[in-house]
């Protein structure tokens, strides 16, 4: 799942025009929904929050807010193009994926994004979310015990855990695991130790955003033509 | 369609009669006072910023649900005087403001009748009461308006007239004494002072404040008490009882035995505050006579026949000493042999 | 119920508790598959083992009683929970030295087993010397006729935190002002007790929550004796908390009544409909997770949450968490939104204890009563303080002492969540307020309104 | 003689116990702050390292720094580490480094950024210890790069690295130690050594796997006279393991300057008896000026003189 949380809501009242007359919250029903961060519900307090805080402050803006399933999607996003259309500016609680794709789809349009996006997780616990994947393009988890070295050690390492590891956490923060810890003990439980000895060389990173902006086109659903 | 008679309109009592109404029978509930309640309507809500487990919560529900029930009828200000056997029911004799009546057809009748507080009881030093600044613990509470309500922000001198600075609590008083008649242990002081020394610490930080046990006892289904918590709070704890009291104008002087410095030692304190441990009810010796049963060692009651034999069950302290929610628990379980037992026949 | 071959009045996790009136089974809480179904029908799926298949079972209701973990201080000693035959009959001369309380205070349960075990060891011999070590002698049952009759057949109580006691292997040194001791002799002493084996797991397959040290019990006053958070699911011994064994016996016949009455019909205890709308339900599983009573489960069918009404004890935390929006209930009304000072309160505590005070303390203001406080939502807050010139006032119970387990926890969350973006947008957050009451502080609430009014005013 | 790469590698491969320290270059561009230091150092140790933007905080470049003091006649240790450069930059400085005459590389990891003052800044890690050894190994031997391409010269880099045989773990961290040797890695300056009976231990186990004779150990020693400093490194720094009796050794004592150098001898002459060992590597943090002292103290004054072809 991608993992959201919504700006700080002085960081998102600072970005908003001044000479606004209107705004339109959009919420994302997905991903960023679970979290209650960019959803139908986060986007209807976001403007019960901003109303009040214009209210106060003297100025009339005409706030409304809605939710479409997905933003990433043209045929979600159809059904709130007028309602987009009739508004100065668009706060967007999507990822940084819907956001853009708000944007191109409404060029001449403010969209501006409500979320900050932060990582691909896991649900780990209530309410609570773990980064597992960095989405590098070449997954390596086979000779990692299943335990992803790029996303999980603080430094990606990919020949074994540095000097800063104690007690199984990371030198960044007591907080973090020691990804490494996590490969090691679990490599021990699978019998896979003598795969870890086996020297890394230097990963190919021309899949990440190494190899410049990523696309993905799966020829099923191409004509022989490609298009 | 016969009734269940319930004596005694305390915690035990209104429990057995609120899960009786909740099975769908019709309950008569007698009560000696003018209200529910017996001696537990007299403790407040003991929590801090937390809840250190009183259960008074639990109390006023169920005070809620008989007041509430249309399968209870309760007569107040009446007192049972005798119960005759009718062969497949009984009858009770009782007594009100109007004089005397029978009330008949009773199925069942559950003795709910309490305890006496050692407070009511006139025995130990009579001449240390006169002095304010030694009070029983109960009666600590009621000063303090009966702990219904936060401290924070208030001075004690509004409640007692005075302002400690200090205070001391003194556990296993009217426990664990063969002068007293009472070599049991109680059962709940321990759980009670710390409780009342917890919202004294939380309300006024700057306070001096120590117990003397015996020995300290765990307080309930979920209180763990330990000395790591006493220190926690910064209350400090004597692993002993004093052995002389001096009341001097400055303060009390309380002379006990250190016995890791093997040397005597005094501590000065502004108040004593006694715990009050669980006698025996009174007029047990009463309820012994009128229903057949027997009292032991330390004077509560214990059937003589089964009481799903006899149709005389016994719920709460009347039976031994218990916490509040030991006593809803137990008396729980009576009501539902009860009903189990009306199923069956 | 009985009859069927896999249907239970009540199936036992661990040891079973003699009752020959009610037909159950037992099973081994690692046998333990997964638990649906709420009390009175649950159905609970056992792993395939050895020649076994997998398989189902149906019971009213689910008791889990497991001896609790158990350590000693040191090793070679032996533990007064265990067979102790060997040191305590026979000639044996050998000082007996029992300790308890080592480090941290035992349980009650433990102070019996050890007075129990010094008697019957003065049973067998008039001369051994025995020592107890302890820090505080705890009563239930007969411990104070115990106690007394162990005093009187000299045996030696010492209080061990009035000197120091040093243990290992080879004996016992005690010393203090006036008492110095080096002994040896067989060494018993107090267990250490941790939570069952295997809790969390069952925590887990069964959807009850665990208090802070893994028992299966929260720290709340309502779960008392045995109620886990989940209706029809008992807890017992090792898995209840960390003084079951001294309640053992109210324990016991508490849960066996409980049980019987489960079989006698569960009705409702909430009468409110709530409705998972199986369109607008992502199955993100976040109700099943924050329901504190386990209510929640998954319709296989529909691919949507549902809510089980039995199970249900009407909170509505599923309803507030929802990130979809997808819950509905019946009592829910529209309300129509108006300025003044608005205030929300829990009908287990703030409510009880409004209706205790002499003079209505809330009277004039816009009072909604909720069964939960958990019931809020920060959308909810926004709106009515939006809606115009207006307060909102929040009063949610004692902690611990929430019906609904940490329904109030979870609202000043959300209470708190909301006044930081107040503050961030130098809006008023003094205007928003949440308060913890017990139903006994009538009065603590007319003062607490009277001194959050003047602060909104200035 | 050609055979040697680097004079530090022909003292150890004479089964010399050689003697390393240790400069942190300065926060500033001045070259007479590392001339001032080479002062104290020249004839009391074998070799210095020169570390590379230590706990992610700004100073002179390692190579640089190094550089000026060879000139002032010290053998000098780069340090490389994976924190900063790709491995485009950390094969070009390579290069660099040898062109300039400096022989001797220790290839670290590198401490995450979290530690120094920019934390905001973007780490690379493209390469660790095991790659920058290996890739180091074979653009000296091989005469390759990583990307397969071939060098017309190739440097001359006597290869070292780093491990601390008190992180936990144990196992895990032999295995990257393993890693190490196989990729090429000549000696190895371990983590300061306070904890000898679990420093023991270690060597016993690089004895037991042959280990000690794949590479040479040089043990690290770091000379304190603070108690202070002893308990921070006990409790905040990764890895470190300190006994409370040396803290309470330092604290008590009336000279704390004499007890540090001291314990600091003792474990010298302690590591100085394993078989294996084969230098010590003295890290003075805040208190440099005590090498010459800890050095003469040790019995390992004066040193060797030794003289490699350094074309």
């Amino acid at each position: 799942m991608i993992v959201g949380k919504r700006k700080d809501i002085q960081e998102i009242k600072d970005m908003l025009p001044e000479d606004m007359d209107d705004l339109l919250i959009v919420g994302c029903g997905t991903c960023v929904t679970v979290s209650l961060d960019g959803g139908e519900r986060e986007a209807k307090s976001l403007r019960d929050l901003l109303t009040l805080y214009y209210r106060e402050n003297g100025s009339e803006v005409d706030i409304n807010a809605d939710a479409i399933k997905r933003q990433c999607d043209d045929e979600f996003i159809d059904e709130i193009e007028n309602e987009i259309e009739e508004n100065d500016v668009v706060l967007s609680l999507a990822c940084g994926v819907g956001v853009q794709h708000l944007a191109i789809r409404f060029p001449e349009q403010v969209i501006l994004p409500g979320l900050n996006t932060t990582f691909y997780g896991r649900t780990s616990a209530t309410g609570e979310w773990e980064e597992m994947c960095h989405g590098c393009g070449e997954c390596v988890l086979d000779r990692f015990a299943g335990v992803c070295p790029v996303a999980r050690c603080s430094k990606s390492l990919l020949n074994g855990p540095c000097g800063g590891s104690e007690d199984g956490k990371c030198e960044v923060d007591d907080d973090i695991d020691c990804g490494w810890e996590l490969i090691y003990e679990r490599a021990s439980e699978l019998d896979m130790l003598d795969r870890l000895l086996e020297y890394e060389p230097p990963k190919d990173w021309t899949t990440y955003r190494d190899g410049g902006v990523r696309s993905h086109k799966n020829p099923e659903f191409f004509g022989s033509g490609g298009e | 369609m016969s009734r269940i008679g319930v004596i005694g309109g305390g915690i035990a009592g209104c429990t057995v009669a609120a899960e009786l109404a909740e099975a769908g029978e019709e309950v008569l509930l007698l009560e000696k006072d003018g209200e529910l309640g017996g001696n537990i309507k007299n403790f407040g809500c003991k929590a801090t910023d937390s809840c250190t487990k009183c259960n008074m919560c639990l109390v006023d529900s169920i005070f809620n649900q008989v007041s509430e029930s249309g399968s209870i009828e309760t007569h107040f200000n009446t007192i049972v005087r005798d119960c005759l056997d009718q062969g497949d029911n009984y009858s009770l004799v009782v007594e009100d403001d109007y004089g005397e009546k029978q009330v008949q057809d009773l199925s069942e009748i559950v003795v709910a009748t309490g305890y006496t507080r050692w407070s009511q009881l006139e025995t130990g030093t009579p001449e240390i009461f006169s002095d304010e600044r030694i009070v029983w613990a109960s009666d600590f509470e009621d000063m303090l308006e009966g702990r219904k309500d936060q401290l924070s922000g208030r001075s004690l001198e509004m409640e007692l007239g005075y302002q400690p600075d200090s205070a001391v609590f003194l556990q296993c008083n009217g426990s664990r004494s063969l002068q007293e008649k009472a070599r049991y242990c109680s059962r709940v002081c321990c759980g009670y002072n710390y409780r009342m020394a917890q919202v004294l610490r939380h309300s006024f930080p700057e306070m001096d404040l120590s117990i003397f046990f015996i020995d300290m006892q765990e307080a309930g289904f979920l209180v763990e008490l330990s000395f790591a918590d006493l220190e926690e709070e910064e209350i400090d704890y004597y692993n002993c009882k004093p052995l002389r009291i001096e009341r001097e104008d400055e303060g009390l002087i309380l002379h006990y035995e250190d016995q890791k410095q093997g040397q005597m030692e005094t501590i000065k304190t502004d108040m004593l505050v006694l715990s009050e441990g669980i006698h025996r009810n009174d007029e047990n010796e009463r309820w012994a006579r009128i229903f057949n049963l027997q009292q032991d060692d330390d004077g509560f009651l214990r059937p003589i026949w089964p009481e799903e034999q006899a149709g005389i069950y016994l719920a709460g302290t009347v039976t031994s000493p218990g916490d509040s929610a030991a006593t809803i628990t137990q008396s729980r379980e009576v009501a539902s042999r009860i009903i189990n037992n009306r199923a069956l026949t | 119920m009985s009859g069927s071959q896999n249907q239970y009045d009540v199936v036992y996790i661990g040891q079973p508790l003699e009752d020959d009136s009610l037909n159950f089974t037992s099973i081994e809480p690692e046998n333990l598959a997964g638990c649906r179904g709420e009390i009175g029908d649950f159905t609970l799926k056992l792993k395939a083992g050895g020649e076994e298949a997998e398989s189902k079972l149906s019971t009213a209701s689910i008791v889990i009683n497991l001896p609790y973990r158990e350590e000693l201080p040191l090793e070679e000693a032996d533990s007064l929970s265990g067979d102790l035959s060997h040191l305590l009959e026979g000639e044996n001369e050998k000082p007996l030295i029992i300790i308890q309380d080592y480090p941290d205070l035992s349980p009650a349960a433990v102070s019996k087993w050890g007075l129990e075990a010094a008697l019957k060891a003065r049973e067998n011999s008039e001369q051994r010397d025995i020592y107890y070590f302890y820090k505080a002698m705890r009563f239930m049952e007969e411990n104070d006729e115990l106690y007394e009759r162990a005093r009187s057949q000299e045996v030696i109580f010492l209080k061990h935190d009035l000197g120091e006691l040093n243990i290992d292997k080879d004996g016992v040194e005690y010393k203090r002002e006036d008492i110095e001791l080096e002994l040896e002799g067989d060494l018993v002493m107090a267990p250490r007790l941790s939570p069952a084996q295997g809790t969390e797991e069952l925590a887990k397959k069964l959807n009850i929550e665990q208090d802070e040290k893994g028992y299966l019990q929260k720290n709340n006053v309502y779960l008392q004796p045995t109620l886990s958070g989940k209706r029809g699911v008992y807890v017992l011994s090792g898995a209840r908390g960390p003084n079951a064994l001294t309640y053992q016996e109210e324990e016991i016949s508490y849960t066996l009544t409980e049980l019987k009455r489960n079989l006698r019909g569960v009705e409702e205890i909430d009468d409110e409909e709530r409705e998972i709308d199986d369109q607008k339900c992502i199955v993100c599983y976040t109700c099943q997770r924050v329901c504190p009573h386990g209510a929640v489960q998954r319709d296989d069918e529909l691919n949507s949450m549902t809510i089980m009404d039995k199970a249900c004890q009407g909170c509505n935390l599923c309803i507030s968490r929802c990130p979809a929006g997808a819950i509905t209930r019946s009592g829910e009304e529209e309300r129509e939104l108006s300025a003044g000072t608005q205030v929300i309160i829990c009908e287990n505590s703030a409510s009880i204890a409004r209706d205790k005070a002499e003079n209505d303390p809330l009277q004039g203001l816009e009072v909604e009563e909720v069964p939960c406080v958990s019931t809020v939502k920060r959308e909810n807050i926004f709106s009515r303080l939006a809606a115009g010139e207006s307060e909102v006032l929040v009063l949610g119970c004692i902690s611990e002492a929430c019906k609904h387990l940490t329904g109030h926890d979870r609202c000043e969350q959300v209470i708190e969540k909301a006044k930081d973006d107040m503050q961030k947008l130098d809006l008023d957050d003094s205007r928003l307020q949440y308060h913890r009451l017990s139903p006994r502080m009538a009065q603590d609430l007319s003062t607490f309104l009277q001194e959050w009014k003047g602060e909104v005013s200035t | 003689m050609a055979e040697y790469i680097s004079k530090l590698h022909k003292l150890l491969e004479e089964d010399h116990f050689v003697v390393c320290s240790e400069m942190g270059p300065p926060i500033g561009a001045d070259p007479e702050f590392i001339r001032d230091k080479c002062e104290d150092l020249k004839g009391y140790v074998d070799a210095v390292n020169v570390t590379d933007n230590q706990t992610a905080i700004v100073r002179m470049s390692s190579i640089s720094a190094s550089k000026i003091a060879m000139e002032e006649g010290l053998e000098m240790i780069i340090q490389a580490t994976g924190r900063d450069r790709n491995r485009i930059g950390i094969q070009s400085d390579l290069l660099g480094a040898s062109a300039l005459g400096l022989r001797n590389v220790l290839c670290l990891t590198g401490d995450h950024q979290s530690f120094g003052k920019d934390e905001g800044s973007k780490n690379v890690f493209d390469m660790d210890s095991v790659s920058i050894i290996s890739a180091a190994h074979d653009m000296v031997h091989e005469g390759e790069l990583v990307s397969g391409d071939e060098l017309r010269t190739p440097p001359k880099l006597y290869l070292g690295g780093a491990h601390n045989p008190f992180a936990e773990p144990f196992e895990m961290h032999m295995l990257k130690l393993r890693k190490k040797i196989k990729s090429g890695m000549q000696f190895i300056q371990t983590q300061a050594i306070y904890n000898l009976e679990k420093f023991d231990m270690w060597m016993e186990e690089m004895r037991s796997q042959g280990l000690h004779e794949e590479t040479h150990i040089i043990a690290g020693i770091l000379p304190t006279k603070s108690e202070f400093a002893l308990k921070y490194m006990k409790n905040d720094v990764p890895g470190m393991d300190v006994p409370d009796e040396l803290i309470d050794r330092v604290a008590n004592a009336d000279d704390k300057e004499q007890e540090g150098v001291d314990i600091t001898v003792e474990i010298i002459e302690h590591v100085k008896q394993h078989e294996g060992v084969k230098g010590i590597h003295l890290m003075p943090v805040g208190w440099e000026e005590i090498t010459p002292v800890v050095v003469e103290e040790a019995d390992l004054y004066p040193r060797p003189e030794v003289e490699v072809d350094n074309e």
